[in-house]
């Protein structure tokens, strides 16, 4: 095993040409799955000194860029983030405990694409894209294509995070996250990242990502456009929440059964766009 | 040990090692090495919180942290909670707090507690309870319930200048 | 963790059981199956590579035919290690065959399997997932294989 | 030196801990933290079946490893068989393994990296047996044998058992079969509980060095020196003094540490290369290959009359073994006797079995049982309430042991603080606003309530004061603190006796060699048993410094008494004193020799008078005296997702007396958030014989987030006319009515009673949709 520590992102998809070559961020993962005797990458790419990596911004139309080496504890902090955009950081404050979320980062995190990770349920519903970088040069690809399948993403090897970008998101919309673990800082039992715009009563902007309930985040945008325009009463949530649960699948593990994930993963996010229609009704 | 050389900074201290291999943790360095053994493996998996460290003063978890990766930032262990040139036997207020305060049982987590502790008290304003308990929620104890911890450290919050 | 499942293929009985019985052809459909050979009519030696995200693991298994009925039921155990890592593989597997409706064979499998060692600390959950996945994917590549060999032949 | 607040240290103060400093600086040192010199490290090798024989081994790979000195399997290690009960462990897999994770050979290395990676290159040729992973299993008809030798194994107390029977007890009083006819409402269920993990932080682990003489030392994370003394000589066959066990700072055990773990394999690897070798198990191992606490599956069956007067109660319980004995029996035949609770229950009937399995072995873990059958109990108690239409405390109060009354087998108990305990709980807890409280909008919060007791007691223990030549006090007892501050209130219960400030008494720490025996660290006894031993060997010297100063004085011994600060005097006369150093001086140098005071003694009340009840294969015949408790829990329910939190808890327990409020404080707390963990989030999953959540990763016991701030401990003192100052146990007591107490709680909120732990969102949200049989 090598290590290696550039200092600039050519440097860094330089480095990661090489067979079994692997990123290392913030370790939380990688370091815990090595000493599992999990993983023995052939070359660590430190990504500490990549200063490029670290950024947070926001552009003037709104959108944001959260490098790929941010931590959770920034991203949970993240002053650039408004709206709807604030999903993300609702999720980043619920990742495991200060410590970690010192540690993790959003790119280590979404790499590694935990099925019951936090992020990626905000980040679907945020309709964030990944800027992703290697040999070949940049590409972009949505949140919805990214998460592939279980641990699996559409990283190619060689290739590195090098942020993630969320468009503005529509004025006066709300984001939130909402976590079912075990324990507080515990994987999820089932999440749901939502971002809602109102008008009086008419739903503007929808977006519905649950996590934790099948390889990768669920999100029905095809109910979610039906239903743009009307009211957002007990019918309507039935019919997103239908077509969710028509989409999940969910395991049977430590956490909870498959069974109860299909059942409270809905209940959830009925819950959840009942509280965010009630915050909007709220704000003057 | 295999690997290649690299000085650590651990409690204001330049600690050089002839020999780090890429895989090698910086808790495994502080205990085999240094003979710091006050941060302590429970899981290596970065769960329990008793490896917690301070890296550029932001607690950490030493067991997730490779070696080679922490060269030119500031480490400090529990054994470096005291200021260098106190007198012997001194005690941060947070020490003292969580001894005086019947916050230590076996004390296999505390140092990490204090640790995550220290670094909450770095804050200004006195600390509330709930915001102790979420300071600590990645420090693991399986003796106290807790209670006496969040009360020492709250206290110590409180009787700072 | 036991999987269970059934798939139909538009062939008959015998020769499904003939496709089910060669090693070659099973070594074609099995996922992450790099290579087979038969030592003896009941026992066959492959090695496959398994996959889940970042992880890999190369078994050197072996598949031993403990029970067999021609051309309805055979029961074969898979027994697998991962060299120098302590990681080990075993599955106890049943599978069926019977006339379906329309001429086809009906195909039905049971496997029983334990994975020890360090493989075994990772995903519960995942891990049984993937391990359906695997034998459907077995199953869709089989299928494809004595569907083809039908039309073909 | 920054000083720590000392200003009070006899009995009653809460003194910080002896050790509290050098815990805080991180200096406290730990097995884990020990090096000798000429160190060797140690791994295993670990079964990956749960029941195989064991053909070969092939270890020439590992061997051929650079810096590996040495490689041991079952054939290196001699015959020899260990166990609390029924001696059927070897020290390491011989000949079959039972158990996946059973370590079936050993590594020594230069580090522990090469250790690692050598063991993982040992080969060993299986075959496979069939399994046997449940007890249902277990006891079929032709279920697999996992123990063929049972029937010629020695066993320390009348075993009934079998096939893969380990052990059976019953015990009964009165006559319950036909007692039903007398009730107007009986409720009936099965209960079921979990695996918990002790979870411990530290991880366990040993250290063994031979002498030239090839005498081995043994350092180890344990709850007894002497147990791990046994323990080892059994299964090496060595005798016992060719073993000195000692101990380091102990990071928690909760019943983990008190019967082996690795001790026997780094003796064995000491013994082979001649060089300390140190053996530190990770957490997955420290998960799979220690011990955890017992599934149990209750069928519990309870009457009463109309006014609510118990009439009958009969319990069966099966328990899961795992492969090897341990405190199994004793678990076993505990639960038994706690099952008819703190109450006058006339007619009652408690059986039980204890089953062999292919799973990792259980063990003793704090409650020793009585929190799997408390919950049976005590949500009957409530059940039984909601049929009647009284409030479950008021059928407590109605119900419980009055002074004077005898436990269940006719145990004698000299004293009972119950009521006040009931009471104190009740006025605290605001019961009387009702058990439903009001929630924030979709959660729901009830009140739930759990009496109960435990015993301290068991087996021998002692104490050897001495008085060194200035007039300070070394204790030596023998007894481990594993971090529950027994050093610092044996130490307070030494300065009292003796009316010294608590900085004039050193505390010797455990060593076989030269600290009196002390069965160990577990059944609330240390405070308790050693205790009264420390105050018995402390009377002694202070006899001794009498009859100095009455020599000195020329006065009767009767004259004279100790006075604070280490002097004694003639009473009445202020200034006729002599300091501790003057006399201890003269016993130096002078006269009578050195002032040493020694007690021992071993636990000898019976519990069971055959006068009154039937008992078989019960293994403890003489127990302890009891300790009372009651809890009350305030628990919110999320509507949406049915996960259940312990908001405030008022648990008043029954000590005696507390001879250190704040480390009594520790315990109720400490133990109720373990109990709390074993009844909402904590669940060892087995597939098959397999855990399949090894790890903390997925294992998940409560943060500083899950466990309630608001945990009132409220002390009782009902004084143990036997206990050293009146006091009594509390390190187990605390956690025994948590699972029933939130049972209660949980049920009063959704409507539906819940049998089986742990209250996981889906249970409770399923009772909840279903609203169904609760009151």
């Amino acid at each position: 095993m090598e290590f290696v520590r550039p200092d600039s992102i050519e440097a860094t998809v330089a480095a990661l040409q090489a067979d079994g070559a692997a990123c290392l961020a913030g370790g939380a993962t990688l370091v815990a799955m090595m000493n599992a005797d999990l993983v023995a990458p052939h070359r660590l790419v430190s990504l500490r000194d990549v200063a490029a990596l670290r950024e947070a911004a926001r552009q003037p139309d709104g959108t944001v860029v959260v490098g790929a080496m941010r931590r959770h504890r920034e991203t949970a902090e993240e002053t650039d983030l408004r709206d709807g955009q604030l999903v993300l950081s609702e999720a980043a404050a619920q990742i495991a405990n200060p410590p970690v979320r010192n540690m993790g980062t959003i790119g280590g995190s979404c790499a590694f694409a935990d099925p019951a990770a936090d992020y990626p349920p905000a980040l679907l519903a945020a309709d964030a894209r990944f800027s992703l970088i290697g040999a070949e040069g940049r590409r972009t690809v949505p949140a919805g294509d990214f998460f592939l399948d279980w641990y699996e993403t559409a990283l190619e090897p060689g290739e590195l995070i090098e942020s993630v970008v969320l468009p503005p998101a529509p004025a006066r919309t709300v984001g939130s996250y909402t976590k079912l673990a075990r324990v507080a800082g515990d994987f999820a039992i089932a999440s749901v990242a939502l971002v809602l715009g109102m008008d009086g009563r008419a739903c503007i902007h929808l977006a519905v990502a649950v996590g934790a309930c099948g390889p990768a985040p669920v999100r029905r945008r095809d109910v979610e456009a039906d239903l743009i325009g009307g009211g957002l009463g007990d019918t309507e949530i039935r019919r997103l929440t239908d077509a969710l649960a028509e989409a999940f699948d969910p395991v049977d593990d430590v956490r909870a059964s498959a069974d109860y994930r299909r059942r409270v993963a809905p209940r959830m996010v009925r819950q959840a766009l009942v509280e965010a229609q009630q915050r909007i009704s709220e704000t003057p | 040990m295999t690997g290649e050389p690299v000085t650590l900074r651990v409690n204001g201290a330049e600690r050089p090692v002839a020999a780090v291999a890429p895989w090698t943790t910086l808790l495994t360095v502080l205990r085999d090495e240094f003979g710091l053994t006050g941060a302590k493996r429970g899981c290596n998996q970065g769960v329990c919180g008793a490896c917690t460290v301070t890296i550029d003063g932001e607690p950490v978890r030493s067991c997730l942290s490779l070696a080679l990766n922490c060269a030119d930032r500031d480490i400090v262990t529990v054994e470096g909670l005291v200021p260098a040139g106190a007198p012997a036997g001194a005690l941060a207020p947070v020490q003292q707090a969580l001894a005086e305060g019947n916050a230590v049982q076996c004390g296999f987590c505390t140092p990490g507690i204090l640790i995550s502790a220290h670094a909450l008290l770095r804050r200004n304003a006195p600390l509330t309870v709930d915001e102790v308990r979420a300071g600590l929620s990645g420090n693991l104890c399986r003796c106290s319930g807790y209670k006496k911890i969040v009360e020492a450290v709250v206290s110590a919050s409180e009787a700072r200048p | 963790m036991k999987i269970a499942d059934s798939f139909v293929v538009a062939a008959p009985v015998e020769r499904t059981w003939r496709a089910i019985r060669d090693p070659q052809v099973v070594g074609a459909c099995l996922p992450g199956c790099e290579e087979i050979e038969a030592v003896s009519p009941t026992l066959y030696r492959a090695r496959i590579g398994v996959k889940l995200g970042p992880i890999a693991a190369e078994f050197a298994a072996e598949v031993e035919v403990v029970e067999e009925e021609p051309p309805v039921r055979v029961v074969t155990v898979t027994r697998g290690e991962e060299g120098g890592r302590a990681s080990n593989l075993r599955s106890d597997n049943i599978l069926t065959l019977a006339p379906a409706d329309d001429g086809g064979t009906r195909v039905s499998y049971e496997a029983d399997m334990t994975v020890t060692g360090r493989l075994a600390k990772f995903g519960f959950g995942v891990m049984k997932k993937k391990a359906q996945s695997l034998a459907s994917e077995f199953a869709g590549n089989l299928e494809a294989r004595v569907n083809e060999a039908a039309s073909g032949g | 030196m920054t000083p720590l607040d000392t200003s009070a240290t006899g009995v009653g103060a809460s003194l910080p801990r002896l050790d509290a400093r050098e815990k805080v600086t991180g200096r406290a040192q730990y097995i884990a933290d020990m090096v000798r010199p000429g160190m060797l490290h140690a791994a295993i090798h670990a079964s990956p079946h749960a029941h195989a024989r064991i053909r070969g081994y092939d270890t020439a790979e590992a061997q051929a490893v650079p810096g590996v000195a040495c490689v041991l399997t079952g054939d290196d290690f001699p015959d020899g068989r260990m166990g609390a009960f029924i001696k059927d462990e070897p020290a390491i897999a011989k000949g079959k393994v039972r158990y996946p994770g059973e370590p079936v050979a050993v590594v020594a290395a230069e580090d522990e990296e090469t250790a690692r990676r050598a063991a993982a290159l040992i080969r060993v040729d299986y075959e496979d047996l069939p399994v046997a992973a449940t007890p249902e299993e277990a006891v079929a008809p032709d279920a697999p044998l996992i123990h063929e030798g049972l029937a010629d194994y020695f066993k320390v107390f009348p075993a009934i058992c079998g096939g893969n029977v380990a052990s059976e007890t019953e015990l009964s009083e009165g006559d319950v079969d036909a007692a039903w006819a007398d009730c107007d409402v009986i409720v009936e269920g099965d209960f079921e509980t979990p695996a918990q993990a002790h979870l411990s932080i530290e991880p366990v682990g040993a250290l063994a060095e031979v002498d030239a003489e090839g005498r081995v030392t043994l350092w180890s994370a344990n709850q007894s020196v002497f147990r791990v003394q046994a323990n080892v000589c059994e299964a090496l066959q060595l005798p016992m003094s060719k073993l000195r066990c000692l101990t380091p700072k102990v990071g928690a055990g909760f019943g983990n540490k008190m019967e082996p773990h690795v001790q026997p394999l780094v003796v064995q690897l000491a013994l082979k290369t001649g060089r300390p070798v140190k053996l530190i198990l990770n957490r997955t191992e420290d998960f799979e290959t220690v011990r955890a606490r017992h599934p149990f599956k209750i069928r519990c069956k309870t009457g009463a009359k109309k006014d609510g007067t118990l009439v009958a109660r009969e319990l069966s319980a099966v328990l899961d073994c795992g492969a090897y004995g341990d405190d199994s029996p004793g678990v076993l035949g505990y639960s038994l006797l706690m099952s008819r609770g703190p109450y006058r229950i006339p007619h009652c009937r408690a059986s039980g079995k204890l089953v062999y399995t292919n799973r990792m072995r259980f063990g003793a873990f704090r409650g020793f049982g009585n929190p799997q059958v408390t919950f049976a109990t005590e949500s009957q108690i409530d059940e039984i309430a909601g049929r009647l239409g009284m409030d479950p405390l008021d059928l407590r109060m109605k119900n419980r042991m009055q002074p004077g009354d005898r436990w269940f087998g006719g145990g004698e108990v000299a004293s009972n603080g119950l009521a006040e305990c009931i009471e104190k709980a009740k006025a605290a807890a605001g019961w009387a606003r009702g058990r439903a409280l009001p929630a924030p909008p979709g959660k729901r919060r009830a009140l739930g309530v759990a009496a109960c007791a435990h015993i301290s007691g068991l087996l021998a223990t002692g104490a050897i004061v001495r008085l060194l030549e200035d007039g300070s006090v070394v204790l030596n007892t023998g007894a481990v603190d594993i971090g529950q501050g027994s050093d610092t209130v044996l130490t307070q219960m030494c300065a009292s006796a003796l009316k010294v400030p608590a900085d004039r008494v050193a505390i010797a720490s455990p060593d076989t060699d030269g600290s009196p025996y002390n069965w160990g660290t577990t059944a609330s006894r240390v405070t308790y048993t050693t205790g009264r031993s420390v105050v018995a060997a402390a009377g002694k010297v202070a006899e001794q410094i009498k009859r100095h100063a009455s020599e000195i004085f020329e006065c009767a011994v009767e004259d004279l008494e100790l006075r604070d600060g280490g002097r004694v005097g003639i009473k009445g006369v202020p200034d006729k004193e002599l300091s501790f150093f003057e006399v201890s001086g003269r016993a130096h140098w002078a006269a009578g020799g050195p002032i040493v005071g020694t007690d021992t003694w071993v636990y000898n009340q019976p519990s069971v008078d055959p006068k009154r009840a039937l008992a078989r294969g019960l293994p403890f015949p003489q127990i302890g005296v009891y300790s009372f408790g009651c809890m009350i829990a305030a628990v919110e329910i999320d509507e949406t997702t049915g996960k259940a939190d312990v908001v405030e808890v008022w648990s008043a327990m029954d000590v005696g007396k507390a001879i250190n409020p704040g480390s009594v404080e520790g315990q109720i707390e400490g133990g109720f958030v373990q109990g709390m963990g074993f009844a909402l989030t904590e669940e060892m999953v087995f597939d098959g014989p397999r855990l399949a959540n090894p790890s903390m990763m997925d294992y998940k016991a409560p943060t500083s987030l899950d466990a309630p701030f608001d945990i009132h401990s409220i002390i009782v003192e009902a004084a143990e006319p036997g206990g050293p100052f009146g006091a009594k146990g509390i390190g187990e007591i605390g956690l025994v009515p948590v699972p029933a107490a939130i049972a209660n709680a949980v049920a009063s909120a959704i409507g539906t009673r819940l049998r089986r732990l742990p209250l996981t969102p889906e249970r409770v949200l399923d009772g909840m949709l279903e609203d169904g049989d609760e009151d």
